[in-house]
């Protein structure tokens, strides 16, 4: 029983790499396929909520899987952290290959096999890499998942999207082997470990300019954090299909670059070493440029996609923001904030991509009066929206009230206007949206106005009215998970 | 000086021997012309060795009742195989100059690179 | 003195044989280089390597060569183009490079015929009396070749094969066995 | 018994001739026959020098030095193991590639050129003596100049002429070199020569004959700015030879090249009494960058692979310059998995040019749609060429940053992780042709024949094998390096 316990959370994600062969094996059979998907999925979030069970349990779970040398391992434990990551991963998989099957079906792709395959993959990596016990094992995973979305990102294979591929390969594989991995390796060498500990790797005889040295290189490394100099890489990926841009876009691939983030702040630096060498003000800084440049090119994109992965740059910004406060309010503001957005983003997007199925409307100026054609879509965009603003009564504005606290807890009192602009920017892009679709007159799409595809509709708005409604439960619903991030 | 250049002249004109060998197997344009250049380097060699394994006063190596001091028959050995080596390498040299010659029709190195490099680029077009 | 006087001769007939445009004459003189290098190494009572250089050397050679010269080309294609010379110009440096690291070597070499000489004072003496005292085999050379090398000169067979047989897959006719 | 090593594959050339004159087939079952036999030998060898240490002969029973010596220490054997391996593997492969490459009447020849040169290659791995070295050096090349010469195209005879030029000056300089040994310590027996150079280091003698040796394996080697006959000389040799060379005949060099470095002259002498591992580092440095970046600018696949291994081979002479005990076991480390990986992709190469006759990666187009195996296989091995942790090329890759860190020479792990991503960038050219451009040929599947496949599987399983299954490959480095500096 111990055993077979403990090996659980490295069974987690090799439950989406076993569906692997089955897809394959029944890819002539759509639906078998599409139930494997769900099976998994639904397998996977069960799992999740066991080991969520072990840990409230205070049972810390641990096991090397391979040992390459003594120090080199891959291993896999779990925390509070890895158990939200992973949970939100998997349940999104379930809601997401919902709207995918009509999705895919409503634009008649034919490429469903590897879309299905190559998804349950990149699930596979994000969450290997949420249980990670090592930097080593982080690495192999971050790698992986930038390897398995490339072929989502190229899906449409028009030349454009083939272009689109390879800045992104270069830009996430190019940092990651350059930087992150640099970093690692240095890490190896000056403390003789790579493994996450809660008291941190670095002893007090580490020079503080090396550890400065490090922490760029991790900030530089972890790309897929879309932190400012290192952003371009997200509005790239936009070409992909519109489930993809929203599972692995919006929640896994740059979730798992913040949640890198998270442990190299928290368990290869500790808050001590960093308040030390002040390496947190870089940070600060970087992000709140983020924050604030992110929400002003959002502003300006007239495509729906593009202002949507503008402002998921600026939104996980917050999060590392909230990370770099390095306060217990800040911390819990960003794995809350982690939660939120996934939710919300996710929402946002399946509007996007139902909208794109139903009219091929991609630019927003082109939305007018859609919420009369389109009202359970719409609303649930609306609910997204309201999300990302913070806007009482959402979700989002319990991460935002918690950042605030974690701010003023730390002292930096400069950041409240940055948060304030950001908001009112939030509130720029989004709502203009949202009114001009409501209240709108419907204007006929002059490129081609009989389009109006109403095949598979409900598949994707089910998943699209429930991400919605949980924006709005998880501001009633918080107290439990809060008391989960904080335990 | 006189006395360092006189008592090792053998190996000093050795040395200018290989270098002229050398010389003609990197320089040459002619496949033979290398080869010639190859035998020169390599026998050249030889007689580097050779020279090695002389003893003054020293007798050949072979038995002899009235001998006093034998030369060295070591280097001589190692020749030996290494003439045959040399040989090899040479008839299996040639032997590919002829297949060159009946594929290209030449001899001159750079006229047949031009002819690969033209071939070359046809098949990438 | 006529060492001296063979070795230039050496120098001399090296240099035109590697100069000389026409092959056939090329070959010619590097047999009469064979040759006198023969008459050094008996001078230098290398006998056994003396012989095997004469017939393999000067013999065996010069006649692989004049039959490639057969099947091919006799004469040398002149040319006077500029980048041929920065290409000579590159090999001399090299060539130049080489041999001085080679002179820098010869400095503090024994002396030529230096029977203090470690090459002379190491393995050899137990080769000399051991010839006869273990092998009984007159000649030093011979024993050592055929016993206490003996794996040499299996290597060297080996090489004699493998150019045989190299020689006969290259050359192979279309329609033969 | 180590006798026998050596001995099996010359009886087995003189027999494939004399066999082949009554039927070609049987050229090929003696080969066969033989490098099982010989193997098997290995292996025998391999549980003697595992339980006793080491294992000698002595030719005729004279003792060194004055007799010749064959010693297998730890270094050897694992030359020895993966060397019969993958002769063995090249004779399976070779039957079906070499049936189509290579005209009927010169096949028994080619058979016995090949075991001529195994001879040569496992000859220069046991010999104990500089001279003898010289002579299975010069084996191994004969046969290699004529097996080039036999490729299906007529570029390979200038190549096998190239090399044979280059080929002869390298193994003239070891001769010279050789000669200013002997003369300087009148010995021919490497260990004996050894303990005879200490005293007389800074004889100008001896540091010419270790600048002639070296220069001359370095020619063999393919080290960077002497690796012109290389690139040719693989890509145009028939395939299975291109495999073998490319898997074995450098890797005897580098062999050679590290004997002569360390069990003829001394750490003490590279490091302290000249200044060449300094100079050597920067070399291979520049072999590693420069191989890469050629290998980027090829269209000609195997080409590629070639070019892809000059910057190999800067990584083993990089392990050998640094000259500490973890660098060189990262040198040994990679002589072993670099065979694997590029015997692996060479065989992928010439089982593409089998079946479709193609050399040209633009022509590869969805390639993986016909053989859907051998493209996975070429992912694997090329993954591992990269570097990937849970493949052998991260271990070797690991230990050389770890040797150059612990030498404190940090300018290496840019250099590593640049030539790491130019590996990736390069194979993934290939991936992204064969797999994500859309092909010409409409036919559904023409995978290589079993015999050759075969092989392909097993060398990239090993890769993946040994790249998370280490302590064998760890354990008999490091052994193998002990003995080889302990001495």
């Amino acid at each position: 029983m111990e055993n077979y316990i403990s090996i659980l959370p490295a069974m987690v994600s090799f439950i989406a790499l076993i569906s692997v062969p089955f897809m394959i094996l029944f890819r002539d059979y759509n639906y078998v396929k599409e139930g494997i998907s769900l099976f998994s999925a639904l397998l996977m979030f069960t799992l999740v909520l066991l080991l969520g069970r072990e840990y409230l349990s205070e049972r810390i779970l641990y096991i090397d899987i391979i040992k390459i040398t003594p120090t080199i391992t891959i291993s896999f434990r779990t925390d509070n952290a890895s158990i939200i990551f992973a949970g939100i991963s998997s349940f999104l998989w379930f809601i997401t290959t919902f709207y995918s099957i009509g999705y895919l079906k409503g634009l008649n792709d034919k490429k469903e096999t590897s879309f299905y395959v190559f998804f349950a993959l990149t699930i596979f990596a994000t969450t290997a890499l949420a249980f990670s016990a090592n930097l080593i094992t982080t690495f192999v995973f971050y790698e992986l998942i930038t390897l398995f979305t490339y072929p989502l990102v190229i899906h449409k294979g028009t030349e454009d999207s083939k272009k689109a591929g390879r800045k992104y390969l270069a830009y996430l594989i190019g940092t990651s082997i350059m930087f992150f991995l640099t970093a690692i390796i240095l890490t190896h060498f000056i403390t003789g470990t790579t493994f996450f500990n809660s008291e941190g790797v670095f002893k007090k005889n580490v020079d503080n300019n090396i550890t400065l040295l490090l922490l760029l290189l991790f900030i530089f490394g972890v790309a897929k954090t879309a932190v400012m100099p290192v952003h371009s890489w997200l509005p790239n990926a936009m070409v992909a299909p519109t489930p993809v841009s929203a599972l692995l876009h919006a929640v896994a691939v740059v979730k798992a670059g913040v949640f890198v983030m998270y442990r190299i702040l928290n368990y290869i630096f500790t808050s001590q070493v960093l308040l030390a060498i002040k390496g947190h003000y870089i940070l600060i800084v970087l992000s709140s440029v983020t924050i604030i440049f992110g929400s002003l090119i959002a502003l300006r994109q007239n495509n729906l996609k593009l202002r949507l992965a503008y402002s998921t740059i600026s939104q996980l910004s917050y999060i590392i923001l909230g990370l770099s406060l390095l306060n217990e309010y800040a911390t819990k503001a960003a794995l809350s904030h982690l939660i939120i957005h996934a939710f919300s983003k996710i929402t946002l997007f399946f509007c996007a991509g139902a909208i794109y199925v139903k009219s091929h409307i991609t630019e927003i100026s082109d939305l007018e009066g859609i919420g009369k054609k389109m009202p359970i879509t719409m609303l649930a965009f609306t609910f997204g929206s309201l999300s990302m603003i913070g806007v009482p009564g959402f979700g989002g504005f319990i991460s935002k009230f918690l950042l605030m606290k974690g701010i003023a807890h730390s002292g930096n009192y400069f950041l409240f206007p940055i948060l304030g602009i950001s908001t009112l920017l939030n509130a720029f892009y989004f709502m203009p949206i949202v009114f001009s679709a409501f209240f709108k007159e419907y204007k006929f799409n002059s490129k081609d106005p009989h389009y109006v595809n109403k095949k598979y509709s409900l598949l994707m708005e089910i998943p699209l009215l429930i991400t919605g409604l949980v924006t709005l439960v998880l501001f009633f619903a918080f107290g439990g998970i809060l008391s989960f991030i904080g335990g | 000086m006189l006395d360092l250049i006189l008592s090792k002249y053998n190996y000093w004109i050795s040395i200018l021997l290989m270098m002229i060998g050398l010389y003609g197997m990197i320089a040459k344009n002619n496949l033979i012309k290398k080869i010639i250049g190859m035998n020169i380097f390599q026998v050249s060699v030889f007689l580097f060795y050779i020279s090695m394994g002389k003893v003054r006063d020293g007798t050949a190596p072979i038995h002899w009742d009235r001998a006093l001091i034998y030369d060295n028959p070591i280097p001589h050995v190692l020749i030996l195989t290494a003439i045959v080596v040399s040989i090899s390498t040479t008839a299996v040299a040639l032997a590919l100059i002829i297949r060159i010659y009946k594929n290209f029709q030449s001899i001159e190195e750079d006229q047949i690179l031009k002819v690969l490099a033209r071939e070359e680029n046809k098949t990438d077009s | 003195m006529i060492d001296i006087f063979l070795l230039m001769f050496l120098v001399i007939f090296s240099i035109y044989s590697i100069h000389t445009e026409d092959l056939l004459s090329s070959v010619i003189v590097l047999s009469a280089f064979s040759f006198v290098m023969t008459i050094v190494w008996t001078r230098l009572n290398a006998v056994d390597v003396a012989f095997t250089e004469a017939a393999v050397g000067a013999g065996v050679s010069t006649i692989i060569f004049l039959s490639a010269l057969s099947r091919t080309k006799r004469g040398e294609e002149k040319r006077v183009t500029k980048k041929i010379n920065i290409y000579n110009l590159f090999a001399a440096l090299i060539v130049i490079f080489t041999g001085s690291v080679l002179v820098y070597g010869t400095i503090d070499m024994p002396a030529f015929g230096d029977i203090e000489a470690p090459a002379y004072n190491v393995l050899a003496p137990r080769f000399i009396i051991g010839s006869m005292a273990e092998l009984g085999i007159k000649n030093f050379v011979t024993s050592i070749l055929a016993s206490y090398r003996g794996y040499d000169t299996l290597g060297e067979t080996t090489v004699i094969f493998t150019a045989g047989v190299s020689v006969v897959a290259l050359l192979r006719r279309k329609g033969g066995t | 018994m180590i006798l026998y090593i050596v001995i099996i594959p010359l009886f087995v050339s003189l027999l494939t001739p004399l066999f082949g004159m009554f039927n070609r087939k049987y050229a090929y079952f003696i080969s066969l026959l033989g490098a099982i036999i010989t193997f098997l030998f290995v292996i025998f060898t391999y549980k003697k020098v595992v339980t006793h240490g080491k294992e000698y002969y002595w030719f005729g029973g004279f003792e060194p030095p004055f007799g010749i010596e064959y010693v297998v220490d730890g270094l050897n054997l694992i030359l020895l193991l993966i060397i019969s391996f993958i002769y063995l593997l090249v004779i399976i492969y070779s039957k079906k590639s070499s049936e189509k490459e290579i005209e009927d009447k010169r096949l028994s020849l080619f058979y016995c050129l090949l075991n001529l040169f195994f001879t040569g290659i496992l000859g220069i791995v046991v010999t104990g003596d500089i001279f003898n070295l010289y002579v299975f050096v010069e084996i191994a090349s004969l046969s290699s100049y004529t097996l080039i010469a036999l490729g299906p195209k007529r570029q390979s005879l200038m190549a096998s002429y190239n090399y044979l030029i280059l080929g002869t000056i390298g193994a003239t300089f070891v001769l010279i070199g050789i000669g200013y040994i002997f003369m300087a310590t009148g010995s021919l027996n490497m260990a004996d020569i050894k303990s005879r150079l200490v005293p007389i280091y800074h004889s100008k003698m001896v540091r010419t004959a270790f600048t002639f040796i070296t220069l001359g394996l370095c020619l063999k080697l393919a080290l960077f700015p002497l690796h012109i006959w290389l690139p040719n000389a693989y890509a145009y040799a028939p395939s299975s030879v291109g495999a073998l060379l490319a898997a074995t005949g450098t890797k005897v060099s580098a062999y050679a090249l590290i004997r002569v470095l360390y069990s003829v002259f001394t750490i003490d002498f590279d490091t302290n009494v000249i200044p060449f591992n300094k100079v050597f580092v920067f070399i291979s440095l520049i072999a590693i960058l420069a191989g890469s970046f050629l290998a980027l600018a090829q269209k000609n696949l195997k080409k590629m692979l070639a070019y892809s291994s000059i910057g190999q081979i800067g990584y083993i002479t990089l392990g050998i310059a640094m000259s500490n005990e973890i660098s060189l076991q990262g040198s040994v480390l990679h002589i072993f998995n670099h065979s694997l990986m590029k015997c692996a992709l060479f065989f992928i190469a010439g089982g593409i040019f089998y079946k479709k006759g193609i050399e040209n990666i633009n022509d590869m187009k969805g390639i993986a749609k016909e053989m859907p195996f051998t493209m996975a296989f070429f992912v694997i091995a090329g993954l591992s060429l990269v570097g990937v942790p849970l493949t052998v090329g991260f271990l070797s890759k690991w230990y050389l940053l770890l040797g150059a860190i612990s030498q404190k020479y940090f300018f290496v792990i840019p250099v590593i992780l640049i030539s790491s991503l130019l590996s990736f960038i390069y194979i993934w050219r290939v991936i992204e042709t064969a797999y994500f451009k859309d092909s010409n040929s409409t036919k559904s599947s023409s995978e290589m024949p079993l015999g050759m496949i075969a092989p392909v599987a097993v060398v990239t399983i090993l890769c993946i094998y040994f790249g998370i299954f280490t302590e064998l490959p760890l354990l008999l480095t490091k052994e193998a390096i002990r003995i080889l500096i302990g001495n």
